[in-house]
């Protein structure tokens, strides 16, 4: 048997053709908890790990609408009911100059709010056991690296073992908590 | 990201082996055809663990002499804007060249023209990221770092520029105990505050998304546990998960799709600062179209300089290639030629117009006292790009190099020509005067240029100055790709 | 998340509240709480508080309560003019030519007095110099019915002098203390009660 | 990290109180921050130790004085014992007006300049020590009995001065010698010898239909009040009609700039032009009752308009027209001279071929002359002073007391006074500083301003005022009359002196408490003089208390009618005069004329005078020589190029002005610049030209002085405080103006202007008041007295000359002086503005007051971003300094350029070293504004504004407050009140009534209809502002 304290498996691939090619494969074997760690995105590389669409434009379209709320009940508020005031000859409700803080508040609150859900996501969205940081994964070099994590409902190691080479991956190894790796 | 699917015969060229044509292999297209290929947008047959140590190397290694010599220079000149700065607090405006018909002077100008110059990279990334163009992978983070420097120092004009600079926070609508007093929501400077603000904290926004993967690059590469500590921080701990990546992309698509329409509106509202007031020669519908293409011109012409400067001090050129400059060159020569026609509508329309006021305002532009500056504007913006019709030129790094500058030097004096010559003779003859900048107003001028290089110097030292993930995106992995190794990947390329 | 950092951070969330909270308030100007030291113990409760009879030892009655001496006595001008003035040192030797020379304070008084000097009085209810208010503007204000627009009840409905509304029960006060907000926002919101129908326009306070 | 999510985390608690205790700390920190460090500081309040009741309902209300000043009655408003405000008196029955030099006269009472008290001046050698009065007193008096003493003063129109002198001099041989530097005798010579009497009768201008003008000067100089009755007659539909004013001379003055019809004539030939108008008068048309007189012909023989025409080069049609003109306006018109040409050597001529004039057309029989109001003209004494100094060099005077003179600066280089004095052993100097002259005395005995001293003054129509103090002298000075009184006793002068100093010592045996006596001398003598002459009382009876108090309020006395004068009938012999005619120079003359608002130099320690812009130059803080523009353009000058003018032996270097309607063959400078020895703010500002003055004939000639000018290298940056001269008004139409003539036809001429398209919003309501304001052009005549006393009145402040370089002015209200530029040099914008020849040779001169508008669509209100600047209910455009935060964003939107901004703080005294060194203007604003006691002048009821912020016209709010606090206290109603109850400083300080205010929704308002006038213009009309500010048409009388 293993150390329980086996976190997953890790192998790496040297282009992004093969990994986009395994990625489908470990989806077909019907491994759940698995991530591939790359350079840069590689397209079609949702479909083939079987992730739906990202969910952060419709939070960017609320965000978007709560900025052109606040604009418009701050300005009205402000210039028609807290203290109405002649500015110019022009009336409270002067419409058109409130257009612009409008548009500037909805990108506001839009794009910050945004990135902000990004990062958070990009942290929270992850397969429940990620590869720990001490890991040299190179995932940020030139490495595709692939990692199925130990909690996946049919984790076996050498199951795994086996089916990571079995699909071309190299440098596969188990690791554990503190990073060690066992061939 | 979509990635290129260049022909294996082109991959590995020299920057010097580049004609800016796109490769023809005879026979090689579908149906024996002739087959045309882009030339490679990296040049030098670079790996991907190459690239990194390239760009990376600027900010693991200690600066060089000549790092150290433009960083005195431009520390210097910041410390005298600051001295000039502090004198302005403690006298008032008095020291500044301005007056009663003109009331407005360097500031304001400084002010439009920084804003101006902050315009190329957001546009660069965004607008250039939506048209799908991949030379952008090469200079967008150095141009978005600009943008967000040339924000800074337009933002600190509207604020030294007031005559109670303490004061300046009354400028935010924030519920307060005086009536509660709120502010003027008419006023096209309040609308510069949510501008402004927006701008920069958005582009900042879309500048640090981009840098994640890149900080998560430096990282690994770092040696000393807190640098590792801080870049890992700083990278919020980014593995390069795919699951991620699936957010970030579509998180980098929205903030594209909304900075593209923000930076047209800032200059827009920026422009509204003299468009919707009654001054002939500022009360113009020209003005937000005008200001926006004048922005984009300014702001090219500074990333051309900053990228000659880098490709020289770096070595980048097979990162920021001649393909690249000339790209940026054809731009430059487009809205040159915008920006020319924009002068001449402004005089068609006085014309046209049939009113005394705008006629004459135009007339004093050109003709009138300040009519040298105009001569400058209108050489150094709407004609000198026009040399770029010649692809030799385009190519032509201090070709570039000169022109860039002009232009900038010529962008300023729009601005200029804008607020002195439509306030130094309004309405009335009688309270007519005439503008001069004081010694204070230059050095404040000179030290925001110190701040601006201060900062752009300080970031290639601590970031890398070129989208590393982007340009990995964009590399034919046939000659980017490690050899096949069954060891445990070393982290990074150590020294 | 471990109890220390859900703590941690609640603590600071409150704390920074607080802060900005006081901030405001500092910000607001208010003026209220504002009880300065004047350079002679003036009593406002013995000169102007109700009198209020006892026996001393000696078995006599005496009125250790205030004399109820209109404000308008010393303070001559808030009904004719902008200012309502402070009194000169001579209506305090109007009376105490003759009485109370035993007492402390009033030594005191009559040493500035011997001296030829003005008393440095602290000023209690202080507006801002750009703030050009007018007494009796307010004092004779009236409404179409011909009643004064300000108040001469109290919320409990008890009489009170008009200048209460915006002085407090200064006869009741051992030392005076501004007892209202007396920034921007307190004279507004008595300016925007449409039973006052007065002006909210700036030259009415700043010029 | 690592966690454990089982384990108890025994030391999390623990954290927790740490962090708490570190927060509580900096929670802390922050509140004691927020509470104190926002909190404004603890203010002292300190009332007076021991009021007089007579005070009490006083506190916090201004308090007003009748007065008189140099000569007119002014009424002076007080705050708390301090003068803040000159105004004009307003029931003036004297007629007498009021100059600059009286609606800034503050700054003279506050000059921090003035001397402290008694200084022991040394004659120069070595520096002045401060002395006490006990010691000036033991110098002066046995000095003064001894005899041989002159006492040297400026013109004395004091009757009690006069007096006291007399009775010194009696005494003691005392001689008195008044010179004054600006009065040339011509007038009273000619008057004397036509009529026997030199009285000069004042000239009805209400009552004339035709003025004509030989360099006459009643608008540049106007303490005689001649402009009221003037602006009477200037705008049509007034009941009368309008009067034709054509005035002849050689320099453009303000007079001549308010011509209907100017002709160019150079001083020295004025005389003969004058006489020639008369020749073609008397004998051309044969008009008057002179046509006969065969001596009149005889001597006007020589001066037929043909040979004077040709010789002043103009055309005798002309001469001849002017001739008829007068003919047919035969006892409805009045010619007029006495400017500074009758101080050329012709003058006398001048004002006898005037006198013919007058008489040939009746204008004494018509009633066009005041002779109840006929007053002697004040002496030159030009004669006296010379005499004096030759007196000094024989060493014939002993001792030399000055008062209110000041000859080594102002007399002619020929006097060479300066070493004159030094001849004489003992010199005391009364004047309030050590001026040139008192800083070659031994002592300075500084007098009191006359607001902190008693005096009298003798005022025209048998008026008397009294000079009463509005504030205790704020120096160790004494009152010019105290002083000769208590020295002339204590010289051992019997009576009146005697007793007045006897009366300032308590009475033998009176009470003890009683209240001492008034310590003033002066005041004795006064009353006692008064009770005397005027009032037959002795003082002390009530009867005589009850009169004088009555003086006291209303400011003056109607005394004893004076002696009629003499029926005007012509001696012969005057004639002569028109024989007596000098050569006119054959080359450049030169006229001296008195600075416009410094006039003899004595204000020239004033911030506010020498700010003020010259209404015809525009040049402010210093002045230069008026050349004409073709020959400006030949010797190929721009303004301020240095040139040396060269009078005789006499050179100056001063700089060079293009100076529009100046004759070709004249050049001018002012007089009254270039002090040495008046003070901070006065000294070496601008050209000294006194010196080149010459004495003929025993008159200083300030005209007719031939003079060569040639360039010289250097420049000196002329102060203008405008930026353009000339408007086109085909294509600026921003001054409405027209003539006579084609307002007949259509009474809108002149106002033609595009229109504004519509209005994309709704008006605002104003339901209750409206305030506006109606300027008509017809009456200014650009006098800018309405600019003094807004500065007076609103706490401005003076930029210095640097300032007005920089194009920083302050003042709330400014007058544009435009030349309005014919059609044909309309083509092409930028041309225009050079001023071309046809333009500037033979200007059409316009003034426009300019300050808010109170736009009812205001620009500047929807660019703020703080609200600082917004509407009010009463449609006022409101300006709020302490939301401002100095965007200027206003101002730059403003198409009238009339917001003002603080570059610096005028209001603290910056003395950092350190800053001054780096930036030298830091300095000069606190010398302009803050030393001293200057800011005594300050009003309470306004905020003196800070630096980085914008200020502009409020229309006096501060008065339309106070009206409506005092409706509120009267529970009156505190809108639509009628005229005349708020009053803007602009207005009060207006001699013309040319500025009308008020709430234009009052019942029967004047603006009201004035604004609805068919002269009415708004500006702008096509910017949509919609100013509150209506301009009337500026209607010139063109037909002959």
């Amino acid at each position: 048997m293993m150390p329980t304290s086996t976190k997953g498996i890790l192998g790496h691939f040297c282009g992004p053709d093969e990994a986009l090619a395994a990625a489908a494969k470990v989806r077909d074997a019907g491994w759940k908890h698995f991530d591939f760690l790359t350079p840069f995105p590689i397209h079609g590389m949702e479909e083939a790990m079987g992730q739906k669409r990202s969910w952060i434009p419709y939070v960017t379209a609320l965000l978007a609408l709560g900025g052109i709320l606040f604009a418009q009940g701050l300005q009205n508020y402000v210039m028609v009911f807290d203290w109405p005031m002649n500015f110019g000859g022009k009336p409270h409700a002067s419409w058109p100059a409130f257009i612009p803080i409008t548009f500037e508040a909805m990108v506001f609150w839009a794009a910050l709010g945004t990135a902000l859900v990004a990062i958070i996501a990009g942290k929270k969205d992850t397969v429940p056991q990620p590869p720990p940081m001490v890991i040299e994964t190179g995932a940020t070099v030139d490495r595709f690296v692939v990692w199925i994590s130990a909690t996946d409902p049919k984790w076996n190691p050498d199951e795994a073992l086996a089916f990571l080479k079995s699909i071309g991956a190299q440098g596969v190894r188990l690791v554990d908590a503190e990073g060690g790796a066992h061939a | 990201m979509t990635r290129l699917e260049t022909s294996p015969y082109a991959t590995v060229m020299d920057d010097g082996q580049l004609t800016g044509h796109p490769i023809v292999l005879a026979g090689k297209g579908p149906y024996g055809g002739d087959l045309e290929v882009d030339e490679p947008l990296v040049t030098g047959g670079k790996t991907w663990a190459e690239v990194d140590r390239d760009i990376c190397m600027h900010t693991e290694q200690f600066p060089t002499k000549r790092w150290w010599m433009a960083f005195a220079v431009a520390a210097t000149a910041l410390a005298i804007g600051t001295f000039a700065m502090l004198m302005l607090f403690y006298s008032g405006m008095g020291i500044l060249g301005i007056n009663r018909p003109v009331g407005w002077g360097s500031f304001i100008i400084n002010f439009v023209f920084w804003i101006g110059i902050g315009h190329a990279g957001t546009l660069i990334s965004a607008v250039l990221y939506l048209f799908r163009q991949q030379w952008r992978t090469g200079i967008n983070r150095a141009a978005e770092a600009m943008t967000l420097f040339a924000v800074a120092c337009a933002g600190i004009f509207p604020i030294i520029h007031l005559g109670r600079p303490w004061f300046a926070y009354w400028l935010v609508p924030y519920p307060n105990a005086r009536g509660p007093l709120w502010v003027n929501f008419n006023s096209p400077l309040a609308w510069d505050i949510f501008a402004i603000s927006t701008y920069g904290l958005v582009s900042l926004a879309f500048w640090y998304i981009g840098l994640l993967p890149d900080l998560a690059t430096v990282r690994d590469r770092a040696t000393h546990p807190w640098r590792k500590k801080i870049y890992n921080a700083m990278s919020f701990g980014w593995t390069g998960s795919h699951r991620a990546w699936r957010h970030y992309e579509s998180a980098y698509m929205i903030l594209a799709a909304f900075a593209t329409p923000l930076v047209f509106s800032v200059h827009t509202i920026v422009s509204f600062d003299f468009a919707t007031s009654i001054l002939p020669g500022w009360h113009t519908t020209i003005f937000p179209p005008y200001f926006v293409i004048g922005a984009i011109f300014s702001g090219f012409a500074m990333v051309i300089t900053l990228m000659t400067f880098m490709r020289g001090y770096f070595g980048l050129t097979n990162y920021i290639t001649t393909n690249h400059m000339e790209a940026m060159a054809k731009i430059l020569m487009l809205t040159g030629l915008l920006v020319g026609f924009a002068y001449s509508t402004e005089f068609f329309m006085a014309w046209y117009s049939g009113s005394e006021w705008e006629g004459f305002v135009f007339k004093n532009r050109a003709f009138g006292p300040y009519g040298w500056a105009y001569a400058i504007m209108f050489t150094c913006n709407a004609i000198v790009p026009q040399i770029f019709w010649w692809k030799k030129m385009r190519r032509h790094a201090w070709v570039l190099f000169v022109v860039s500058i002009l232009v900038n030097v010529g962008m300023w004096f729009e601005r200029y020509v804008i607020v002195v010559t439509s306030l130094h003779r309004d309405f009335l003859p009688s309270s007519w005067g005439m503008y001069a900048l004081t010694r204070w107003d230059y050095m404040i001028l000179l030290g925001s240029f110190g701040l601006f290089f201060t900062l752009f110097l300080l970031f290639v030292r601590v970031l890398p100055v070129i989208a590393i993930s982007e340009v990995k995106g964009v590399m034919d992995p046939k000659v980017a790709r490690s050899a096949p190794t069954d060891a445990a990947p070393a982290a990074g390329m150590r020294r | 998340m471990s109890r220390r950092k859900t703590s941690v951070r609640i603590l600071a969330l409150v704390v920074g509240l607080v802060v900005t909270g006081s901030l405001a308030y500092g910000l607001s100007n208010a003026r209220k709480g504002y009880e300065p030291r004047q350079p002679i113990l003036f009593r406002h409760t013995r000169m102007a508080g109700d009198p209020v009879w006892a026996r001393n030892e000696k078995g006599e009655m005496v009125n250790t309560g205030g004399f109820g001496i209109p404000c308008v006595y010393c303070h001559t001008m808030p009904y004719k003019g902008r200012h309502s003035t402070v009194p000169s040192t001579v209506v305090c030797m109007n009376c105490h030519g003759t009485v109370g020379l035993s007492k402390e304070w009033v030594l005191k008084m009559k040493e500035y007095w011997d001296r030829g000097e003005p008393i440095p009085w602290v000023k209690v209810h202080d507006l801002p110099d750009f703030v050009y208010y007018d007494h009796s503007a307010h004092l004779n204000a009236r409404n179409e019915k011909g009643e004064l627009k300000l108040p001469v009840k109290d919320a409990e409905g008890r009489p009170m002098v008009v200048c209460e509304n915006c002085h407090g029960r200064v006869a009741q006060m051992e030392i005076v203390r501004v007892t209202t907000p007396f920034n921007m926002q307190w004279c507004l919101d008595c300016h925007r009660k449409p039973e006052m129908k007065a002006s909210t326009d700036c030259v009415t306070c700043h010029r | 990290m690592k966690r454990n999510e089982t384990s108890p985390h025994p030391e999390a608690l623990e954290v927790d109180r740490r962090e708490f205790l570190r927060v509580g700390g900096a929670l802390a920190a922050a509140g004691a921050l927020a509470s104190a460090g926002c909190r404004q500081p603890q203010e002292a309040t300190v009332p007076f130790h021991d009021m007089s009741e007579k005070l009490v309902d006083g506190q916090g209300q201004p308090r007003f004085f009748a007065s008189v000043l140099d000569g007119s009655p002014v009424l002076l408003r007080t705050r708390e014992g301090r003068p803040i405000l000159v105004a004009p008196s307003p029931d003036d029955a004297s007629g007498r007006g009021t100059t600059l030099r009286h609606h800034a006269a503050l700054m003279d009472l506050y000059d921090p300049d003035r001397a402290p008290g008694p200084v022991w001046v040394r004659r120069g050698k070595g520096a002045p020590v401060a002395s006490a009065w006990t010691v000036v007193t033991s110098e002066v008096v046995p000095r003064l009995a001894k005899g041989s003493a002159v006492l040297l003063t400026g013109p004395v129109s004091s009757p009690s001065l006069k007096a006291a002198i007399a009775e010194i001099s009696a005494k003691t041989g005392l001689v008195h010698v008044a010179y004054a530097p600006l009065e040339s005798d011509a007038v009273a010579t000619a008057w004397l010898r036509a009529f026997g009497d030199a009285r000069v009768p004042r000239p009805r201008l209400d009552k004339a239909d035709l003025v004509v003008g030989f360099g006459a000067e009643f608008l540049d100089d106007p303490s005689d009040g001649l402009e009221r009755d003037f602006a009477l007659r200037r705008a049509p539909g007034g009941g009368a009609p309008m009067s034709r004013f054509i005035q002849l001379e050689g320099r453009l003055t303000l007079t001549g700039a308010n011509a209907d019809r100017r002709i160019r004539v150079r001083d020295s030939e004025l005389a003969s032009v004058a006489a020639a108008v008369a020749h073609a008068v008397v004998i051309g048309q044969r008009a008057g009752p002179l046509a006969n007189d065969a001596e009149v012909a005889k001597a006007l023989a020589p001066f037929a308009p043909e040979v004077v025409a040709k010789r002043a080069g103009i055309d005798p049609s002309v001469l001849t027209g002017l001739a008829a003109e007068l003919a047919k306006a035969r006892g409805r018109a009045v010619v007029l001279a006495g400017g500074t040409a009758s101080a050329s050597p012709s003058g006398e001529t001048l004002e006898m071929a005037t006198l013919l004039l007058n008489l040939s057309i009746d204008a004494f029989g018509a009633g066009l002359f005041d002779e109840a109001a006929a007053e002697a003209p004040r002496a030159g004494g030009a004669r006296a002073l010379a005499a004096l100094a030759d007196d000094l060099r024989a060493g014939k005077v002993a001792t030399l007391i000055v008062a209110g003179a000041n000859p080594v600066y102002d007399a002619p280089a020929s006097v060479r006074f300066a070493e004159a004095l030094a001849k004489v052993s003992f010199v005391v100097s009364l004047n309030d500083r050590v001026d040139e002259t008192a800083a070659l005395a031994d002592f300075l005995a500084p007098a009191s301003h006359p607001f902190e001293s008693w005096g009298d003054e003798a005022l025209p129509r048998g008026l008397f005022a009294v000079q009463q103090p509005a504030i205790q002298p704020l120096y160790d000075t004494k009152g010019l009359l105290d002083l000769l009184v208590a020295w002339g006793a204590a010289a051992g002068v019997p009576g009146a002196v005697a007793a007045a100093v006897a009366a300032t010592a308590p009475a033998p045996g009176a009470a003890p408490g009683a209240p001492a006596p008034n310590p003033n001398p002066g005041w004795h003598y006064l009353r006692a003089h008064w009770g005397r002459t005027l009032l037959g009382r002795e003082p002390g009876t009530p009867a005589f208390e009850a009169a004088w108090n009555a003086v006291l309020r209303d400011g003056y006395l109607q005394g004893p009618a004076p002696a009629a004068a003499p029926p005007r009938r012509l001696a012969v012999p005057a004639l002569a005069l028109l024989g007596s005619l000098p050569e006119a120079p054959a080359g450049l003359e030169l006229q001296l004329y008195p600075h416009f608002a410094l006039r003899d130099g004595r204000g020239a320690n004033n911030g506010w005078l020498q700010e003020f812009p010259d209404p015809v130059t525009r040049i402010s803080w210093g002045g230069a020589v008026s050349i004409a523009p073709r020959r400006f353009d030949e010797m190929k000058l721009a303004n301020g190029d240095l040139v040396e003018v060269k009078a005789g032996e006499a050179t100056l270097i001063a700089p060079a002005y293009r100076h529009a309607g100046m004759h070709h063959d004249q050049v001018a400078i002012p007089l009254g610049l270039g002090r040495s020895a008046c003070g901070v703010i006065g000294n070496g500002i601008g050209p000294n030209a006194f010196p080149l003055r010459a004495i003929s004939g025993g008159r200083t000639v300030s005209a007719g002085i031939p003079v060569t000018v040639r360039r010289v290298t250097g420049r000196e940056e002329l102060a203008f405080a405008q930026g353009s001269d000339v408007i086109d008004r085909d294509r600026r139409p921003l001054v409405p103006a027209t003539t006579l003539t084609a307002f007949e036809k259509d009474a809108k001429a002149g106002t033609e202007q595009a229109k504004g398209g519509p209005s994309a919003w709704p008006e605002h309501r104003f339901p209750d008041a409206r305030w506006a304001m109606a300027i008509d052009l017809s009456k200014c005549n650009g006098c800018g007295k309405c600019v003094i006393g807004c500065q007076a009145e609103n706490n401005i402040p003076v930029v210095g000359r640097r300032g007005v370089l920089d194009r920083r002015e302050m003042s709330w209200i400014r007058i544009d002086r435009y030349y309005d530029a014919p059609k044909k040099d309309g083509r092409w914008g930028a041309e225009v503005w050079d001023g071309p020849l046809a333009v500037v040779e033979e200007p059409q001169t316009l003034f426009t007051p300019m300050l808010c508008q109170h736009c009812e669509n205001a620009p500047c209100e929807t660019v703020c971003p703080f609200v600082a600047t917004m509407h009010s209910e009463d449609g006022l455009n409101q300006q709020i300094y302490n939301r401002c935060v100095g965007t200027r964003y206003c101002a730059n939107n403003c198409p009238f350029k009339v917001r003002r901004f603080n570059f610096w703080e005028y209001s603290t005294a910056k003395t950092s070293a350190l800053f001054r060194a780096l930036d030298r203007r830091i300095g000069r604003f606190s010398d302009l504004n803050t030393r001293g006691l200057m800011q005594m002048k300050n009003n309470p009821e306004v905020t003196v504004r800070g630096r980085g912020v914008m200020e502009k016209c409020s229309f006096c709010i501060q008065r339309i407050r106070e009206a409506r606090a005092a409706a509120t206290r009267a529970g009156r109603k505190k809108d639509h009140f009628a005229d005349g109850v708020v009053v803007p400083a602009c207005m009060e300080a207006c001699p013309t009534g040319a500025i009308t205010f008020g709430d234009i929704h009052a019942p029967g308002s004047r603006v009201a209809a004035l604004a609805a006038h068919p002269r009415a213009m708004k500006l702008l009309e096509a910017t949509g502002v919609k100013p509150s500010i209506s301009y009337l048409t500026k209607v010139r009388h063109d037909k002959a």
